[in-house]
Formats: structure tokens, C-alpha cells, sequence
């Protein structure tokens, strides 16, 4: 490119660098509206600020949004799936078994499990949803809750149990009192073979050596 | 008011002079020849030669700041190596510049100098102009030219350098 | 401007100029025998700015500006020559350069 | 000696906000808010940061040239701020009444190379010092064309006085050098290229390019001593907004002939025209991209300089045909 042609193309490329900006900062006096992710033209605001002043003004999230689990207890009937399917082992579950039905969910499903403890642990949360989809009585759901961030990591782990110790030891007790009684109404079954003996000796190992060619 | 600027720069010019003479350090030396210049800079204004402290200030300060950096590129500061150089033949140079002093300063204080008072000139700067375009307009032209030919040369060695 | 004042600057000059005149004896670096020469020329521009204020012509402060100008000039190409050698040799003092060609 | 308390003054509260004003710049051309939380609209976020930045430890690397390293952000400062003291304020406070006054500007500001090869040197650190070796070829190189703009300037003025300088152009916005003397409108933009070039601000930031240097030759300063660099970087970019103004843009001459002419309006005008001219420099930082070494050694001396020098001679013969 020649001399001239160079402090042209420079001047010109300046020029239309320094009016592209220029835009822009004009264009600041506009803000972004706080429309939702759902909203159509939610792609095509590249005009004006883009900032979101987060604390302070929030996009608005979708309802179906995967972000804290929130577990209503009074449904929950205590089936322990959820804790199962858990990729990650959030879901921490211990269950005290009622003699008898002892209530209702919302939904009609009869209440015979206890929960004594019925924690998750968002830190560990990998936020797959498979808890929620596993759920019966869909008493375990994801809400719209997304900040939850603390300056302790075991504040993390919330716990959904409503019972407090002295109802737990006494529900226990009950179940207890419940087995004991059903023993002694119940003759005693006969003891099961020990598996132990039933099994067999494992089979020879098979003796197999590979043969590594020589190098010449 | 004026003792104070003369001391002042007296102080300024000995201590670089000062330093460079004890330290061993070439880029110390330099900075503190830079010092030195400024402070000489201040005695050409005290003077009432203002564009030379001036012309002193820039070209020297550029010239400085260029010994800077080849000291640096030559002591590869980079690799780590050291920056220090020694001396030798330190008693005949002291004699010598001892000699030097002693002799200029006798002859100084047994000249007998006569000063005439000049009035100050307010357009100095425009009088010197005009006498570097007239007086001395050889004089000017060759430095020009002078100028030119250290530039083409100083950039035609520096480039067989770089290709080394 | 009394004589006795043109003395004091005379005799700043005179230092400059022995202290040059040492570093430039003594010193082994090339760098540093540069900055010696810088040291008396400035010396010898003291002299002639002194002077020149008692000519209205100003012919001291002109013949210094000069001097600063070529002083640049001998300068840079004095350290496009040494950078040259240094390149060449990997030598920086002026008592080991005492070899002619490109050992 | 009142114009150099009144520049003190006005340099200290000018960064403060600088650097605010150039957060909000570098924002609102990337579609960002800036800093928002401290005070109304963030605007004592730079109060904050400077309150955070005096309570920092002075950290010294331990190879450090100790000497070196403590002094080379006050000669970088005192380098930057003498400058300040030729130039006049308005028509009554004219600065220092020294007749070479712009060229002992320029000359005095190109120490502030020292300064920042002394910091580079004495870090000790290579990052530093390829910043500082940077910063001494491009300011001199840029220096020529720099000097070569001004020049154009006082063949036309005739006068290297600032404040003559700002006499001569009174009269209205008709008596302004860039529009009386259409000849410096190409000066008018070496000078404001080659100024970038000497504040080391981008597009011309390679000392202390963050992406590769990691701050060049302040990299190994922390504290109050980092924050006297950033000082004189922005008291630079003040400092060639002014002279701008006054060389072309009248000084504190009132863009009216008759209008606002009083000492407090002249400042006014001068103010708000190097601060226009600054808010220039931010918009061309958060545009154009840094420029490669050889780009900028190219610039400078295949085409800044040879138009500088034509544009010298063109400006001789306009003073010589046309003023007479």
C-alpha cells in the first residue's frame, strides 16, 4: 500500500473506530429494562447499559427455574427416593417408622414414616433436579430462591425436620415399644440359614501367563 | 535570595560531581551526571544565559537518558550480570586532576578580570536568533549539517549492531 | 555581576573540569569515560556563559549552545561505535580493546 | 507563585475525578454502569480507592536498588509539575515570566523519561524494565514531532511566552489559532497524537501494557509511591491538555469577543477546554487498540515526522506571504 494510501486508510479507520464509540457512550444514557429471560426481544438490547445493579434490581427469573430445593415437609412422606437418586449425595434422611398412619399429605397419601432429620446440603448440590422429578407426593421442589450464599459452608446445609430431639427419641421409643410388643406376640421364626455355608468355594484362579515375544 | 539559589545549586553540582567520582555503579553515574547538568543548568540562569540552561535541560537530559540506556543494554542488566566497573591508575590521575585544579584555580585568582556592567537584555532569546542567522550562520549550517550526518551515522551503526 | 562572583563560577568550572579529567585517567568503562568528557565540556560551557554576560552580543552563550549541539552529536555516535564493539567483542572497558578485526 | 498553588490545587481534585470521569467513560462506551455504590451515582469511589491506597504497605522487592526505587516516582512527579509552572491561568495570573516558557516546558517534561527509567532500572525485574526501555524510545521519538507541532505554532505566534501567546489570540472564537490560521489544524492533531504518545496513554501504552508487561515499570511499586505515578500520568495528560489550549485553542479567551471575559471565566474557558480535550484522550483509550512496537517507532518516524516538517515549512511560508 502506498504512503498517502496508508494515512488514509489510517485516518479513515480512526475515524470510524472513534464515531462507533462515540455512539455508544451516547447511547449510555439509556438503561436496560429488567425483563425477564422469557420476554422476545430479550437477545437484541445491545443498546444502552447492559449492566444489571445486582442487589439492587434483579431480572425477574422464570418460574421453573432450577435454583434452591425446598422440601414441604408436612407432604413429605418420607420415602427416601429422592436421597437415592441424588448423583451427588446431598440428601441426607433419617427415618423414624410409626406404628401406625399417623396423617395425611395434601394430596391423600397416607403419612408412616417420621422424619428425624431430612437434610440438604446446596453446597454439594449439583442442581440436576432428578430429586424433584423422583418425588411422590412432589412435596421436594425447586424454587426461585438463586442467592443463597452465606459466609459459612455449613450454612449451607438446610434442614427441613420440624422435630425437635425430645420428639424423636420419644417417636423411637414408640417404635421400639411397637417391635418389642409384636415380638412377644409373635413366636419366634425360625433362624434363616447362614448364607456363609450355603456358599461355595470361588473356582481356581485361571492360570494365564502372556507371553512377551523376545526382542531380537 | 540569591545566595540561597546559588548555594542550593552548588550543592546540586558537588554532590553529582561527588557521585560520580566515588561510585562504581554506571547507570548511578549516569542519574547523577543528570543531577550535575541540572545544577549547571541552574548556574547558566543565574548567569543570564536562559535559553542555554534551557537547550542544556533538553539536549542534555535526552543525551543522559540515552547513555542510560546503553549502559543498561551494555551491562545486560537483563541477564543479571554486574553493573560495576573499576578504576585503575587511581594515584596518577589524582595527581593529575589535582594539578589541573590547582593550576587553573591559581591562574583564575591571579587574573586580574575586568567586569563591565551590561544592562539585561529583555529579547534575548530573539537576539540570539537573529545572530545565529547572521554572525554566525556558517557556524549554524554546519551544525546542521553536522546534526544530520551524526544522525544518519549513529542509525547506520546502531543497525549494523542489531544485525550482528 | 561583581568579579569576585565571575571568580566563584570560574572556580566551579576548574572543578568540573579536573574531576573530568580524572574520571576520563581512571576509569575503565567506556560509559564512564564518556560521562567524564560530558563533565569537562560542561566545565569549559560554565566558563563561556559566565563570560558572556558581560557581552552584549553574546557571543559565550552561542558558542556554548553550539558546543552543547556537537557535544550531543559526539555523544550518540560515540555510543552507536560502542554498542558496535560491545556486540562485536562483548568488551565495555577501554583497557581490555586491544584488538584490531573481529576476535 | 499564585498560579503554581492554584495548579497544585487544581491537579490534586482533578485526578480525583479523572479518574472517576475515566471509569465512566471506559463504562458508557462498553455498555456498563462503572462504579455505582460509593456515594450518589459512585462518584467518591476514587475517594475510596485513594483512602485504600494510602493505608497500603510500601512493599520493596529486597533486590531492589534501593536508592533508585524510592526516588523515581517523585522525579516523575516534580518532572510533570514543573512544567505546570509557565503556564498562565487567565489574563492576570500568567505563571512564571520566563520569555523561552514553552520550550523550557518541553524540556523540563522530557525528564520525566528519567524518572521512569530509573523505576524500571532499580525494580530489577525484566517486566520493568522492557517497560521503562519502551517508555525511553517512544517518548523520544515522539518528542521530534512534538517539538516540530509546537514550532509551527511560534513561527506563527512569533513568541515562545505562553501568556503572550494567549494575548495574541483574544478576540473571539475567529482569533483562535486552529481557526484564524487554518494551517494548524494538521500540527493541531501531531501535537495531540505525539501527547499521547509523551502521557503514555493508549493507544501508545506499551511501557506499561498491562497484558504484557503487567504494569511495566511500575510493576514492583505498591502503595503511595504507585499512586504518585498514576499522578503524574494523569497531571501529564492535564498538563499537554492545556498547552493544547493555549497553543491552539486560545487560552482562557472567552469564545465571545465580549461575553464572559472576567478572571474567573478566563479560567473557566481554559479549564473546560483541556478538559474537553481530555475527555478526548479517554474516548480515543477506550477505542483504538494498542499500537505493536514497530507500529508505533513507524508512526512516529516515517509519518508524524515528515508531515511535521512540511507542515513547518507550509506554516513558514503562510507567516511569510499571508501575516508578512
Amino acid at each position: 500500500m502506498s504512503y498517502l494510501g496508508n494515512i488514509s486508510q489510517g485516518i479513515q479507520t480512526t475515524w470510524k473506530g472513534m464515531m462507533l464509540s462515540i455512539q455508544y457512550f451516547f447511547q449510555a444514557r439509556k438503561g436496560r429494562k429488567k425483563e425477564s429471560v422469557t420476554e422476545d426481544n430479550y437477545f437484541e438490547k445491545a443498546n444502552g447499559t447492559f449492566t444489571v445493579q445486582y442487589p439492587h434490581e434483579q431480572i425477574p427469573v422464570p418460574d421453573h427455574g432450577r435454583y434452591q430445593l425446598h422440601n414441604e415437609i408436612d407432604d413429605c412422606i418420607v420415602c427416601d427416593k429422592c436421597a437415592k437418586v441424588c448423583p451427588v449425595d446431598c440428601i441426607d434422611i433419617e427415618p423414624v417408622r410409626s406404628p401406625e398412619v399417623f396423617g395425611q399429605t395434601s394430596d391423600g397419601t397416607p403419612l408412616r414414616i417420621h422424619a428425624a432429620k431430612f437434610d440438604i446440603d446446596m453446597a454439594k448440590c449439583c442442581f440436576c433436579g432428578l430429586c424433584t422429578v423422583v418425588c411422590p407426593t412432589e412435596c421436594l421442589t425447586m424454587t426461585k430462591e438463586f442467592d443463597f450464599s452465606t459466609n459459612d459452608i455449613l450454612d449451607h446445609n438446610f434442614s427441613f425436620s420440624k422435630m425437635t430431639d425430645q420428639e424423636i427419641a420419644e417417636k423411637k421409643q414408640e417404635f421400639e415399644d411397637y417391635q418389642a410388643d409384636k415380638l412377644k406376640a409373635k413366636p419366634e421364626l425360625p433362624a434363616i440359614k447362614k448364607e456363609s455355608d450355603v456358599m461355595k468355594k470361588p473356582a481356581a484362579k485361571p492360570v494365564f501367563k502372556p507371553r512377551i515375544p523376545k526382542k531380537k | 535570595m540569591i545566595i540561597t539559589v546559588q548555594i542550593f545549586l552548588l550543592m546540586m553540582v558537588l554532590a553529582g560531581v561527588g557521585i560520580i567520582l566515588f561510585t562504581r555503579n554506571i547507570v548511578h553515574a549516569a542519574y547523577a551526571l543528570c543531577l550535575t547538568l541540572l545544577g549547571i543548568a541552574g548556574v547558566y540562569v543565574l548567569v543570564m544565559s536562559e535559553l542555554l540552561a534551557v537547550v542544556q535541560i533538553m539536549l542534555y537530559a535526552g543525551g543522559v537518558v540515552i547513555l542510560l540506556a546503553f549502559g543498561v543494554m551494555m551491562t545486560n542488566r537483563l541477564r543479571g550480570e554486574k553493573v560495576l566497573s573499576g578504576s585503575n591508575n587511581k594515584w596518577i590521575g589524582r595527581i593529575i586532576s589535582v594539578g589541573v585544579f590547582a593550576g587553573l584555580c591559581y591562574l583564575i585568582s591571579i587574573s586580574p578580570f575586568q567586569t563591565t556592567s551590561v544592562e539585561k537584555n529583555e529579547d534575548q532569546i530573539a537576539q540570539i536568533g537573529v545572530s545565529f542567522l547572521t554572525d554566525h550562520i556558517v557556524a549554524f549550517e554546519l551544525i546542521a549539517f553536522v546534526l544530520l550526518v551524526a544522525l544518519v551515522g549513529a542509525a547506520y551503526l546502531a543497525k549494523n549492531a542489531a544485525d550482528e | 555581576m561583581s568579579e569576585q562572583m565571575l571568580t566563584y563560577y570560574l572556580y566551579l568550572a576548574a572543578f568540573l573540569f579536573a574531576s573530568g579529567t580524572y574520571i576520563v585517567l581512571t576509569r575503565r568503562s567506556a560509559i564512564f569515560v564518556l560521562i567524564g568528557v560530558e563533565l569537562m565540556l560542561n566545565g569549559a560551557n560554565v566558563v563561556l556563559a559566565s563570560f558572556s554576560q558581560f557581552d552584549p552580543a553574546m557571543n559565550g552563550q552561542i558558542f556554548a549552545i553550539f558546543a552543547v549541539v556537537l557535544t550531543v552529536c559526539e555523544v550518540s555516535i560515540a555510543l552507536a561505535i560502542l554498542l558496535n564493539i560491545y556486540r562485536k567483542s562483548r568488551v565495555s572497558n577501554l583497557d581490555e580493546l586491544n584488538q584490531i578485526g573481529n576476535t | 507563585m499564585i498560579s503554581f498553588a492554584f495548579y497544585l490545587a487544581f491537579l490534586l481534585i482533578f485526578v480525583v475525578f479523572a479518574v472517576y470521569a475515566e471509569r465512566k467513560t471506559a463504562a458508557f462506551i462498553q455498555n456498563r454502569l462503572g462504579p455505582m455504590e460509593v456515594g450518589p451515582k459512585g462518584i467518591l469511589q476514587t475517594v475510596a480507592d485513594l483512602l485504600k491506597m494510602l493505608q497500603k504497605e510500601d512493599i520493596r522487592a529486597s533486590a531492589v536498588d534501593i536508592i533508585p526505587y524510592l526516588l523515581a516516582p517523585f522525579i516523575v512527579f516534580a518532572a510533570v509539575f514543573t512544567g505546570f509552572a509557565v503556564l498562565p491561568v487567565n489574563a492576570d495570573l500568567s505563571g512564571s515570566t520566563i520569555t523561552s516558557g514553552v520550550f523550557f516546558l518541553l524540556a523540563i517534561v522530557s525528564l520525566d523519561v528519567l524518572g521512569i527509567l530509573m523505576a524500571g532500572w532499580a525494580s530489577n525485574n525484566k517486566y520493568s524494565l522492557y517497560g521503562a526501555m519502551r517508555s525511553v524510545a517512544q517518548i523520544i521519538s515522539y518528542e521530534v514531532p512534538l517539538g516540530l507541532s509546537v514550532l509551527c505554532v511560534i513561527i506563527i505566534s512569533g513568541t515562545l511566552d505562553l501568556h503572550q501567546m494567549s494575548v495574541l489570540q483574544s478576540g473571539g472564537i475567529l482569533s483562535w489559532y486552529i481557526i484564524s490560521h487554518p494551517v494548524l489544524i494538521i500540527p493541531f492533531f501531531i501535537f495531540f497524537i505525539s501527547g499521547l504518545a509523551e502521557s503514555n496513554r493508549t493507544p501508545f501504552d506499551l511501557p506499561e501494557s498491562e497484558s504484557e508487561l503487567i504494569g511495566g515499570y511500575h510493576t514492583e511499586y505498591s502503595g503511595f509511591r504507585w499512586g504518585i505515578f498514576m499522578l503524574s500520568e494523569y497531571g501529564m495528560m492535564l498538563l499537554l491538555s492545556i498547552l493544547a489550549s493555549i497553543l491552539f485553542f486560545g487560552g482562557w479567551n472567552s469564545p465571545m469577543e465580549k461575553i464572559a471575559n472576567g478572571p474567573i471565566w478566563s479560567t473557566f474557558w481554559l479549564l473546560s477546554k483541556s478538559l474537553l480535550l481530555i475527555f478526548v484522550q479517554m474516548w480515543v483509550r477506550w477505542t483504538l487498540p494498542r499500537l505493536r512496537v514497530d507500529q508505533l517507532m513507524s508512526l512516529s518516524w516515517k509519518y508524524l515526522t515528515p508531515i511535521s516538517i512540511v507542515m513547518l515549512f507550509v506554516c513558514a511560508l503562510w507567516k511569510l506571504w499571508l501575516i508578512g
